[in-house]
């Protein structure tokens, strides 16, 4: 069962949740045409899409300063995209070619960019967790007062690193705020079949770490949510745990029959499809009027469509070039 | 019809690999498979699809994302009298589970003096070559190889995906299967009675008398497709199927090498420290007077697999490189 | 702090009581011994002493059937013995010789015997916990009643295979009693340097596993407790935990100067040894005198003098023999 | 007084690491050590000794029992500006970390198409020879050399382990140091002055034209007296410390081997897949022409460790046998 719906303590700024609402699109389309570049075979690999946890990205995005860092997973799109990696190199990187984000070496599951801190996705359930507390200790054994925001899927808290990670923050107080996209499956499983206890915040309190959950399918509330968080870890709180309850509305990746969720349940889901409930908002509230969608919808559309030009128009790194960047090509640290 | 008269039937390397499973099931009720989305998901590879339905929850156990945990559990199972099947999705994510692997599967049947043998079969699919990048792409089978008390075998045959897990679960001791990736669409005719078969020695795929190609695995077809290519130039190449990495079937290799005195290992794995150094070190040490020049490798680029598919390609050990290669070594007439 | 004495619910018959101060006897002298040995250089490699935790194993043995399985760690002398392994056997084992329990393989960190279904001491801290809960998914399977008693010690809750175990079991509702035994120092790290929250029954109860702590010092509340464990396990309630607090009065090996603890810690618990409580208890209430205690002195040192005896005369496997037991030597399973 | 004439000073092993460590503490504020007991306790092997009380906690870190969060943890630490030296306790416990060290360490770098390296030193004791039985007497390092993206290092003299760490923490790259066990206790003269030393390059440490005895690490020792005492019998005897395991430094072996024309390495590994094999099969590549007879290995019998004290050194390489192979390799004129 979706939850329902929350109004946000406070409404935000007109412009900043049309804001909001331009930003989701923007990850909406952008992966719609992922999608269709999958088909066309000129993106490969494994892609993972984001569509329907857009909220979760956008609004936990909105409180992380410039030098903050980020740790993502292989579905991490949305996270580039609003974290200000420009939509070409990330097209370009998903096309393999040398001006995207990491070269075309890492491709959809791994994209990195050192401009906006952003240390990976990690193909690795709950491989990035352990990262994020080692950038976090930086920070704190360098004096900056810096945040690691690191996201990862509700089904890495079964995972022995996710256990580790958890007490090592803690225990150190390090500056991590934990953001658990709850999409409810881990590839076809179920939370309810891989964890006994299923509340998660619960499991994060279990290491002293203030935890709370939030409809991940309201942009507002996920970005109070994240702010909440921020706040209280950017004080120097030690680490806090948010669990975005939020759902996957495509396959987990494009080779997925679904055959372990019933079309009903998706249906159900896509009735609070996080675009749709801010819209319909924002409507009602009478601060968004067709020109404005027009007018996003083109921006974007001309966004992506530059995106896809400049990956086309790429090029591909020479094989000469293969063994590369195994080893630095400085020999000082 | 097959060549030696048998009933064939046309299965791809999945269906058959499938088929090994469903029988095994249903031959002995201690056999019973575990791993992540072996159920309702079907296999991520869609290898167990319709297990679940056939035998249900309790014998098609889906986990949560603990390769250590049920890795050890599969351990413990096989103690206390069960023939477990653990799938761990890819290669890649074994490197969560390798302390129970290395430090309890491998030791335990030792460290107890005799009395605790761990009959366990642990099943993952390995190798690159579809654009999944440097996390998802390892081929560790050789790697596993060094380590001693687990067996290590390479299906690379539809008759092998078929034939060798019984053998597996019939083996006191842990045994791992790699599944290559990139064979699980292979399709082709089998016997349709077709079973268990050894898990011991080497085969000769093709026999030849200038040069042995010795591979396996996910290399295997493409040292066939050499072995085409090369005999239009009138070079007769054999090639080798190890079959099993651990224990290494040596004497076939021997066999075959001290027949056509040369040989060029082919193999997924990074170039050092690969079962192909082990490969032309046992043949120095046992054949060295039979070789016309030194054993040859062709192995993965040592980088970490990138995702652009050229760079991939190149870095993966590929059948115009075998050609070539072998072309020269045979060119050098001892 | 150590915890003050608790008074058991319900005392003991007579008889029973004075047989664990017989048993806890029988560890602490052979342990003495041991230690004698090994200075002597008759024992060698790691040796891990229980000294001062003898009311937790032979507490927790009482309950366990004959067809149960246990599984240890590296410090498992005590539950080796009270499981009733021979201790001859287990003396030739440390000896090295091929009568011992684990031919002179496997040493003191690893007792392993069939007949007793003692799944060995294992090295690895927290690599035992995985086989208890496969142990008890075999039994469960083949709809076998038994359990499997898991020994760990506190340092072990922090590794993620701990994590991973606890959620297993309780996922699977397998019968496994998880005995962690809170000596509060993993080596020379203190709980509360290794954990962010140092309630190990809280942690427990985020897998949704019944879980208390029990006086460990106090041999008759730790049989309660473990009663109370193996009656819910047993009757398909699926795994406890069962936190037994107590404390390591020798050092963790025998190559530690102990620099991480004040004598005067160690002084203050030596005042709540298990035996001298149980021995005190028994001789208010009248039911243990000078002569008792003499003759189990007398017994169990002529145990410990024939087991020494048996492994000074075991003899050395034949080095020819060294590549046995890689692999079984029957070929079918 | 050493033979160049600088003034030495006599010091262990144990010592010498320590010091390595002290020194980089003080030269670089970006330095700390971070692993299990490596503050409080001292150190497993009492070599982080003292550390603790003259830089304090915030730089000697006590970590829980979580060898892959704090692994991982260094890694992040790396790219975060700092330079972290993790010490995992043994090596028999980074099978724990080795996701970590694999699939991430290893891969970052190139994943990121060069934007992020990771600065990180691990250190960790290795090796067998102390009756610890088949946990606790793993070899792995020869099995960690096969992973690209990570350097590997093996300090096997006084000036190693007091030179290695501070090159180790220059490195831009993640750079494994594996101890072995049994040198901590080892005592001898070194330079007073001892410094940073190069972590690329194998070193003759005996001189000879009859065999090359390629060794590093735990058997360097060895490898030296059998030479002494092949000496007595006027065979030459040249001992090569490898040093770094990878990358490997080729050159150096062959250049040996084409001098002495004879081969025998000498490995604490198990025998299939260890380093051993990966420079058996370099020389066959690039000296087969110059060898007199193959290439012969001495390596670890492939069992995990037994407890027993006779039947543990049984299973190592010991001087003996490598005086005994030698002799009968040399006896082989070519
Ligand atoms: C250690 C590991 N095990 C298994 C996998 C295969 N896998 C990739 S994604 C995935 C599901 C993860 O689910 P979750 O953490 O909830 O993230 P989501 O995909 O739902 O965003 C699995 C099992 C992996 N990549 N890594
Ligand atoms: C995975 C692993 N890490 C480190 C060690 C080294 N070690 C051996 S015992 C020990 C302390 C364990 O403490 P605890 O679990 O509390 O058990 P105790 O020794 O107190 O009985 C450590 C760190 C090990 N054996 N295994
Ligand atoms: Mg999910
Ligand atoms: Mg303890």
């Amino acid at each position: 069962m979706p939850p329902q719906a929350t109004t946000p303590e406070s409404a935000p700024a007109p412009e900043h949740s049309l804001m909001l609402l331009r930003e989701m699109l923007r990850i909406r389309r952008f992966e719609e045409k992922c999608a269709e570049l999958y088909s066309g075979g000129k993106i490969r690999g494994f892609m993972h899409l984001y569509i329907g946890e857009e909220a979760v990205a956008v609004g936990a995005m909105q409180v992380l300063q410039p030098d903050d860092a980020i740790v993502s997973t292989y579905r991490e799109h949305g996270h580039a995209l609003i974290r200000g990696v420009p939509a070409k190199t990330i097209m370009a990187e998903m096309y393999g070619k040398q001006e995207g984000c990491s070269r075309g070496r890492g491709g959809s599951m791994h994209l990195f960019d050192a401009a906006t801190r952003l240390y990976g996705g990690n193909a690795i359930v709950g491989g990035g967790l352990p990262l994020a507390v080692g950038l976090a200790l930086a920070d704190k054994m360098q004096g900056r007062e810096r945040v690691t925001a690191c996201f990862f899927g509700e089904g890495a808290v079964a995972e022995g690193e996710f256990h580790e990670s958890m007490n090592l923050a803690a225990l150190w107080k390090l500056p991590v705020m934990f953001c658990c996209e709850n999409n409810l499956y881990a590839m076809g499983t179920a939370l309810r079949r891989s964890e006994s206890e299923t509340d998660l915040c619960l499991k994060a309190s279990s290491y002293e770490i203030p935890a709370w959950p939030v409809d991940g399918m309201d942009v507002v509330a996920c970005e109070e949510a994240a702010r909440h968080a921020y706040l209280s870890v950017h004080s120097g709180g030690g680490p806090c745990f948010v669990e975005f309850r939020t759902y996957r509305f495509r396959a987990h990746s494009m080779f997925d029959p679904q055959l372990y969720r019933e079309k009903q349940e998706v249906e159900e889901w896509k009735k609070r499809d996080p675009l749709v409930i801010l819209q319909s908002r924002l409507e009602q509230q009478g601060l968004l009027n067709a020109e404005d969608l027009a007018r996003f919808e083109d921006e974007i559309g001309a966004e992506i469509a530059e995106a896809v030009e400049f990956a086309e128009a790429g090029t591909w790194e020479p094989v000469e070039e293969l063994t590369r960047f195994v080893y630095s090509e400085s020999s000082r640290s | 019809m097959s060549s030696d008269g048998r009933k064939t039937v046309r299965i791809s390397y999945r269906e058959a690999m499938r088929q090994a499973m469903r029988d095994a099931m249903l031959r002995d009720p201690r056999v019973f498979l575990m791993g992540e989305d072996v159920g309702r998901y079907g296999g991520c590879f869609a290898v167990s699809k319709g297990l679940l339905e056939e035998f249900g929850p309790e014998r098609i156990r889906d986990t949560p994302l603990s390769e250590s945990a049920f890795v050890g559990a599969g351990i413990g199972a096989a103690m206390g009298g069960m023939r477990p099947i653990v799938e761990i999705m890819t290669v890649n994510f074994s490197l969560l589970a390798l302390d129970q692997i290395v430090n309890n599967a491998a030791t335990i049947l030792h460290m107890s003096g005799g009395q605790f043998n761990i009959p366990l079969v642990i099943r993952m699919t390995t190798g690159a070559g579809r654009q999944l990048a440097a996390q998802h792409s390892h081929s560790l089978e050789g790697w596993y190889a060094h380590i001693p008390g687990i067996k290590v075998i390479t299906p690379a045959t539809l008759e092998d995906a078929r034939g060798m897990l019984w053998t597996a679960l019939e083996d006191p001791d842990p045994v791992l299967i790699f599944e290559h990736g990139g064979l699980y669409n292979m399709e082709g005719e089998m016997a349709a009675d077709a079973g268990a078969v050894d898990i011991e020695k080497a085969a000769i795929r093709r026999s030849g008398t200038d040069i042995s190609l010795i591979t396996y695995g996910g290399t295997l077809g493409k040292a066939l497709q050499a072995a085409e290519e090369l005999a239009k130039s009138q070079i007769s190449a054999e090639v080798v199927d190890l079959r099993t990495l651990r224990p290494l079937d040596t004497q076939s290799i021997i066999d075959s090498v001290t027949r056509t005195h040369r040989a060029l290992v082919v193999d997924e794995g990074w170039r050092s420290g690969s079962i192909s150094a082990e490969i032309s070190a046992r043949i120095m040490e046992s054949a060295f007077y039979d070789l016309d020049l030194p054993v040859a490798r062709i192995c993965s680029a040592e980088v970490p697999m990138p995702y652009a598919k050229h760079l991939e390609e190149s870095a993966l050990p590929q059948t115009a490189a075998i050609v070539e290669t072998a072309r020269q070594m045979v060119g050098v007439r001892g």
